[in-house]
């Protein structure tokens, strides 16, 4: 059955802890005098690291999943949203943490920690939301960067000078809000390490184009979530620097992140937390799911190589440009963000068409699974259209319904039932049962 | 009842054949919008017809393959009517930036509605409450301006988008005047009434919507003020063009005065301030305009525009119509129900789909009804 | 050689016993039927009933056990079939087995009782694309089952009675327990037995009508389970797909479990 | 057709109930009023006399509403003996409450199940929790049993009692037993995590087949119920006392794991909780037929 020699990543267990520091450092960050703010994962966090060299922030879309894979702890906070009366089918994320608020309980143990104030990035319809009540609840100043300025590819001068001038606004109202003087250096430093983080994430996912595949994506969520808590902190980009490292000899030696690899496939949205075993189980076919769009490309930025193909973008720093002042890094830092691949297809389904057939055809994928996400409506947005353009271009694909957040919504036997329908379609068959 | 709104009601019942008649007539291009943050003043200027799409209420079974069904009824009833050729006669199709689900419908639609010439997204800021927001509109309502003398293959003088301005404004104005009626005691004007005129504004042509608008107004006080207007009520939520739900609930003993909703008083509300360059006077009306839920951050504009519109028409009581799987609208509604309610208006939730269940929905209405009044059973 | 396909259901099992025909010089293997056989399980223990229903089916078709070369089961329950030699999704089997009954078809229409299914097949029986329903619009087979007892019809009058109407009623609920209530208030209110008849299937067309759409709608359609016998259901159907034909194979109640005989057939030759 | 073969047994139904107080003499009453409510399923009638309840009638709602009304009054005019003249007055209610043909007046249900609860548990009921059949209602109310505020399930049906049907049918358990059995496990099971009426049944097939006993199936979905009716109720908040009514309220498995979530305990009643709705009718037509009698008396 085996045919590649495997071993566990050795970083894996660092993310891990550094996972962990990450939100003990929040709960505590108020015992040193520290800063605390929340908002998304893909909020500018560089903005805030410009307070000081003690500013913690609590990313409210990682702190949702990680209370995921807490069962009764999630549906506490699950129930508690839905008391206050708010629908199921808003983002689950954002019940879990308004729950979390209403209950006053933090998943790694005592009340939750009140941020100093939210700071946020709107760009689907819940975003703005989710700060807005907790703000309401927890009665905390907020401020809200607006990026829906339409695709990258038809960015200009004017769309990114509105974001950039509501991120050089934001700098005076923390430094109203939190009375603190902002540190211009500390902030490039920032700007500069997020785009290490950002690039590296995204050359850490080019390797995975090697066969066998060196990472499956349950292993790259214990890696990519670094960067969706801190991707502007130095310890990421440290951290993603050594990893890549590790790819790279991984796939020199051939080491395979699933001994029996004989397909591949590769994911849409982020899965249902509660059922990563969906993946053992695509294993028991020897298929390995090699990413997705979302871990490629919520916290790794891409460009298009002069070869044609994909690759990390090059960061400033790389072409040698100096970043000197506020004014520059914001715009530079603007930029970089709104090239985001994520980002895209809430202007059009075909951008994100485009992006999934170009992994499929330099990742070697054989067919694609498409998580009807009903727990977010961002990402599984033109999720339809996409399944049309990648059927319409012969790549196999396959949809099943869930929710990255409420388990309620995911249905394990019917989900491992259509896989099977599916691997039967890339003529894969069953090879062994996990225990 | 023969009467007063019959024109409008036409007009509502067959938008296709006006639509078609329009276009035969003037030989102007029809433009399919979806969002009414859209600066129709544009699209008038350029000698067209902006056309509203609008659900028809039906169940259809050809949206399956575009959109995920935990998506809003209304984006996809919208995008079913493009599938199944009801606006066939649409050349272009335009969507200005609002929510996400909006943009499913207008991507869908652009990619496989086969009628369709050209199409234009814009990209209108979200946060409208951001001192930026005005000036980063200018220069996408210019971009727009730009894109549409492409389509015309002539420039769009600023003259006639001051005209195609005033024109828009005095339907807002005119409408604004016809609901003025609505805060009467036994109002004269009613729901299904106010209904019908807001939202035929969305498509028909506003000189005509205009003519016909004054001459309503007209005849109005002459109309005898006779109805038992029993609970008055206002409703609340996005698009909502379900003319029998309305009727039903009118005929169990209430009447609706005035609605927080993009098919009514959203749409019309604010005029739009008369600038010296007529794109400034367009992009800041759309800015300054009553907040749709995906526009409304950081402050909660809209909570205390919702309360100030229950007491101006005295309303008694809100009725929530939540279209099923709208995310903007469900988060603000437990905090504005809230605030509503601690301000002594009472309200009454209730989910629409594509089509409505009016049984269901009259039994939470009457039984709605029943608290708040009789008091001869007890 | 005779090979056997289990389709092993939630309410029902189904047995085919398939043999292989030596016709002289043709190109292809050809199989013909031995047997079928139908059971409705007493005990919810999957074991017992499936060995069960297999020995009635190998009597009834006077078969022995050691004439079977190659077992495949398929069905909800296929994994506890402990004697069959391999496994296939109802997904595969179903379009194997309808390619087989009709040769030219390219989209199969699988309607089972809770699940409606559209299948893209290639020549070869092969699925290349599926698509099932989610959640909110399932309901198919045991909706208009049960609607057909809230009127107090058999199935078989039920289908007839709805090409008695040509009103078209829609029914607004997605969720068929809403459906349910739907159902009720049109009762209630009178409405003709056939206009409820065919609202119902109608509505059950175009959800089934939704989800082939996904895959798309290409000629020749054939539709499978049990529905193929309820021909109100057949021209609500065709209505909603917009199609002139619908394929029927003969025993459609069976076509999963043959094309589970025909895979065990493929597999050995 | 092969399905037809084989008797089916109706394991969902419930059993009809007709009952009237026999020490009570309605000959010698003032105000006899009755109501009658005919729901999707099931069709009940009440008559009181002065205010009392005197007799029910519960039974199932047959292919016609006007009928289903008849029948279940004449089950309790039989039996005492009543006429529908000495009957002064009758409101329908429930979904087919506009076709009862000879009602006087119709009142929604979510009136009158709150007015049956407050005569059922007292005046001290605050919240009710009506389940039905296809619906589901988190009521309050006030003192005299006025509705001040209510709630009911949309968009999705689980938690409702049809969900209980399809088990007790896929089970192959009489509905009544359901409840006690969901109390015979060696330890309480999770909830299914599905708790979508549609998709039941290939969920509890797949416990089964998982090792599940089929006891331990029926207590996962009494505990899902009760979480999915619990998270409906705690968004209009509960207040104390507690009541439950409607045919769910028969069913111990789903009451008892309710309690345990609310961490309180539902108000006991001698009555059927099935006829809350009717019995609330009933009483409403004896206010309005006392406040005409003082009217007329007045005048």
């Amino acid at each position: 059955m085996a045919k590649y020699p495997t071993e566990q990543l050795k970083c894996w267990k660092k993310a891990k802890e550094l996972r962990e520091q990450y939100y003990i450092n929040y709960a505590q960050a108020k015992d040193k005098g520290g800063i605390r703010w929340s908002g998304s994962a893909w909020a500018l966090d560089a903005i805030p690291a410009g307070l000081g060299k003690d500013v913690y922030s609590l990313t409210g879309e990682p702190y949702g999943a990680a209370v995921a894979l807490d069962k009764k702890f999630n549906k506490e906070c699950q129930d508690a949203a839905e008391s206050a009366g708010f629908a199921r089918d808003l983002c689950a994320y954002m019940r879990t943490y308004w729950g979390s608020i209403h209950i006053d309980k933090y998943l790694f143990g005592g009340p939750f920690p009140k941020p100093d104030f939210n700071f946020q990035t709107q760009i689907c319809c819940s975003h703005a939301k989710w700060y807005q009540h907790a703000s309401m609840v927890e009665k905390t100043p907020d401020f809200y960067i607006d990026v829906s300025v339409g695709p990258y590819k038809d960015l200009d001068d004017d769309r990114l000078m509105y974001v950039t001038n509501q991120g050089l606004e934001s700098i005076g109202w923390m430094e109203k809000v939190t009375g603190r003087k902002f540190d211009d250096e500390l902030f490039i430093e920032a700007v500069k390490n997020e785009m290490r983080s950002t690039s590296l994430w995204a050359e850490i996912c080019t390797l995975n184009k090697a066969k066998p595949a060196p990472l499956d994506e349950k292993t790259m969520y214990s890696l990519y979530v670094l960067a969706t808590l801190s991707k502007s902190s130095k310890w990421c980009a440290d951290f993603y620097e050594e990893c890549r490292d590790e790819v790279k000899d991984r796939v020199a030696r051939g080491i395979a992140a699933v001994p029996n690899e004989r397909c591949r496939v590769m994911s849409d949205t982020q899965p249902p937390w509660g059922f990563l075993k969906i993946f053992r189980y695509l294993e028991e076919y020897g298929a390995v799911s090699i990413g997705s769009l979302y871990t490629f490309g919520l916290e790794g930025i891409w460009e298009t190589k002069p070869d044609g193909s994909w690759g990390p973008r090059t960061t400033p720093m790389q072409q040698g440009i100096d970043i000197t002042t506020r004014e520059q890094a914001m715009k530079l830092y603007c930029d970089w963000n709104l090239s985001k691949p994520q980002w895209q297809h809430f202007y059009d389904p075909r951008l994100k068409t485009e992006m999934m057939k170009t992994i499929v055809k330099e990742w070697g994928v054989n067919g694609v699974m498409l998580h009807l996400n009903r727990g977010c409506e961002g990402l599984s947005i033109g999720i339809m259209e996409n399944r049309l353009g990648l059927a319409a271009s012969g790549i196999p694909v396959m949809t099943f319904e869930g929710n990255m957040g409420d388990e309620r919504e995911f249905d394990l036997g019917r989900t491992q039932n259509r896989v099977d329908s599916f691997m039967e379609t890339l003529a894969l068959k069953r090879e062994f049962a996990h225990a | 009842m023969s009467g007063l709104f019959d024109q409008f009601k036409e007009w509502y019942e067959k938008r296709h054949d006006y639509a078609k008649a329009w276009k035969a007539r003037t030989g102007g291009q029809v433009v399919a919008t979806m969002c009414t943050y859209t600066p129709e003043e544009l699209l008038i200027a350029a000698n067209m017809l902006p056309v509203r799409v609008l659900g028809a209420h039906e169940p259809q079974n050809v949206t399956e393959p575009h959109i995920f069904g935990m998506f809003c009824p209304f984006c996809r009833d919208s995008l079913a009517q493009g599938l199944l050729g009801r606006y066939d006669y649409c050349d272009g199709v335009t969507l200005t930036q609002s929510c996400i689900q909006y943009r499913q419908t207008f991507n869908s639609w652009r990619e496989h509605v086969p009628t369709v010439k050209w199409d234009y997204y814009l990209p209108m800021p979200n946060e409208v409450q951001s001192r930026f927001a005005k000036t980063q509109h200018y220069s996408e309502v210019k971009k727009f301006r730009t894109f549409m003398e492409g389509v015309v293959g002539k420039a769009i003088s600023d003259t006639e988008l001051k005209q195609a301005t005033e024109v828009v404004n005095e339907n807002r104005r005119l409408l604004r005047e016809l609901f003025e009626y609505r805060k009467e005691t036994n109002p004269r004007v009613t729901g299904v009434d106010a209904l019908y005129a807001s939202i035929t504004a969305q498509f028909v042509d506003k000189a005509e919507h205009n003519k016909e608008l004054k001459r309503v107004l007209a005849e109005l006080p002459k109309q005898p003020q006779n109805r038992q207007e029993g609970i008055r009520f206002m409703t609340i939520g996005s698009e909502n063009d379900d003319v029998s739900f309305m009727a039903m609930v009118e005929s169990v003993g209430s009447t609706i005065v005035i609605d927080d909703q993009c098919s009514g008083t959203r749409y019309f509300w604010n005029e739009a301030r008369v600038q010296d360059d007529p794109i400034a006077t367009i992009a800041d009306r759309y800015c300054e305009r009553p907040a749709c839920p995906t526009k409304d951050y950081p402050a909660h504009t809209r909570f205390d525009h919702v309360l100030m519109l229950a007491k101006d028409y005295n309303a008694k009581a809100a009725v929530f119509l939540q279209q099923k799987f709208c995310d903007p609208h469900e988060g603000d509604y437990p905090d504005l129900k809230r605030h509503l309610e601690a301000n002594g208006i009472p309200t009454l939730f209730l989910e629409f789909d594509i089509t409505n269940p009016l049984g269901p929905f009259r039994i939470r209405i009457e039984a709605f009804l029943e608290t708040l009044g009789e008091e001869e059973l007890f | 050689m005779i090979t056997a396909g289990i389709d092993m259901g939630s309410r029902t099992i189904k047995v085919v016993f398939l043999e292989e025909l030596k016709v002289d010089g043709a190109p292809q293997l050809k199989w013909g039927i031995k047997g079928k056989h139908i059971m409705f399980p007493d005990e919810l223990d999957p074991d017992l009933a499936a060995e069960k229903a297999f020995d009635d089916a190998l009597k009834d078709a006077g078969i022995s056990r050691d004439q079977i070369s190659n077992v495949v089961a398929t069905g909800a329950g296929r994994k506890q079939v402990k004697f069959a030699t391999s496994d296939v999704t109802e997904v595969g089997a179903g379009a194997r087995g309808a390619v087989f009954m009709c040769p030219t078809a390219k989209t199969v229409v699988d309607v089972g009782a809770e699940e409606g299914r559209g299948v893209k097949a290639n020549a070869e029986g092969k699925v290349v694309d599926f698509a099932g329903n989610e959640k909110c619009a399932a309901g198919a087979g045991a909706f208009a089952e049960s609607m057909s007892r809230a009127l107090q019809l058999s199935l078989k009058d039920f289908g007839e009675a709805s090409l008695r109407s040509d009103k078209s009623i829609p029914m607004n609920a997605q969720c068929t327990v809403f459906a349910e209530s739907e159902v009720v208030s049109l009762i209630h209110s009178a409405t003709p037995k056939e206009d409820i008849a065919k609202a119902v299937l109608d509505a059950v067309a175009s959800r089934v009508c939704a989800m082939v759409r996904r895959v798309g709608i290409e000629d020749d359609v054939i539709l499978i389970g049990g529905m193929v016998h309820n021909p109100g259901f057949v021209q609500s159907l065709k209505g909603a797909l917009g199609v002139d034909k619908v394929h029927l194979p003969d025993m459609p109640e069976y076509i999963s479990a043959l094309g589970a005989a025909i895979i065990a057939a493929e597999n050995k030759a | 057709m092969a399905e037809s073969a084989g008797e089916k047994k109706e394991y969902w139904r419930w059993q009809e109930n007709c009952w009237i107080d026999e020490s009570k003499d309605w000959r010698a009453a003032k105000i006899i009023t009755a109501g009658i409510d005919v729901g999707s399923v099931s069709s009940q009638a009440v008559v009181c006399v002065d205010g009392e309840l005197y007799g029910f009638n519960s039974m199932r709602t047959g292919n016609n509403s006007p009928d289903s009304a008849t029948n279940a009054l004449a089950g309790v005019l039989e039996k005492s003996g009543m006429k529908l003249e000495d009957i002064t007055y009758v409101i329908g209610t429930g979904y087919g409450r506009v076709n009862v043909p000879f009602a006087h007046k119709a009142i929604t249900e979510i009136a009158c199940h709150a007015r049956g609860a407050n005569y059922m548990g007292g005046n001290t009921i605050r919240t009710i929790l009506d389940m039905g059949g296809q619906d589901c209602k988190a009521i309050h109310c006030d003192e005299k049993g006025k509705v001040t505020n209510f709630l009911m399930n949309d968009k999705c049906a689980a938690g409702t009692g049809r969900g209980m049907e399809v088990i007790a049918d896929l089970m192959q358990i009489p509905i009544a037993e359901l409840g006690p059995r969901s109390f015979d496990v060696d330890e309480e099971p999770e909830a299914v995590s599905s708790t979508c009426v549609v998709f039941a049944k290939s969920e509890a097939l797949g416990l089964l087949k998982s090792g599940y006993s089929k006891n331990k199936v029926i207590a996962a979905y009494c505990q899902a119920m009760a979480e999915r009716v619990v998270s409906l109720i705690e968004r209009i908040g509960v207040e104390n006392d507690f009541f439950i009514t409607g045919g769910i309220a028969k069913n111990p498995g789903v009451v008892k794991r309710i309690e345990k979530l609310l961490g309180t305990k539902a108000a006991e009643t001698k009555y059927d909780s099935q006829i809350a709705g009717a019995l609330g009718a009933a009483l409403f037509g004896h206010t309005l037929m006392l406040k005409q009698g003082a009217s007329k008396a007045a005048a």
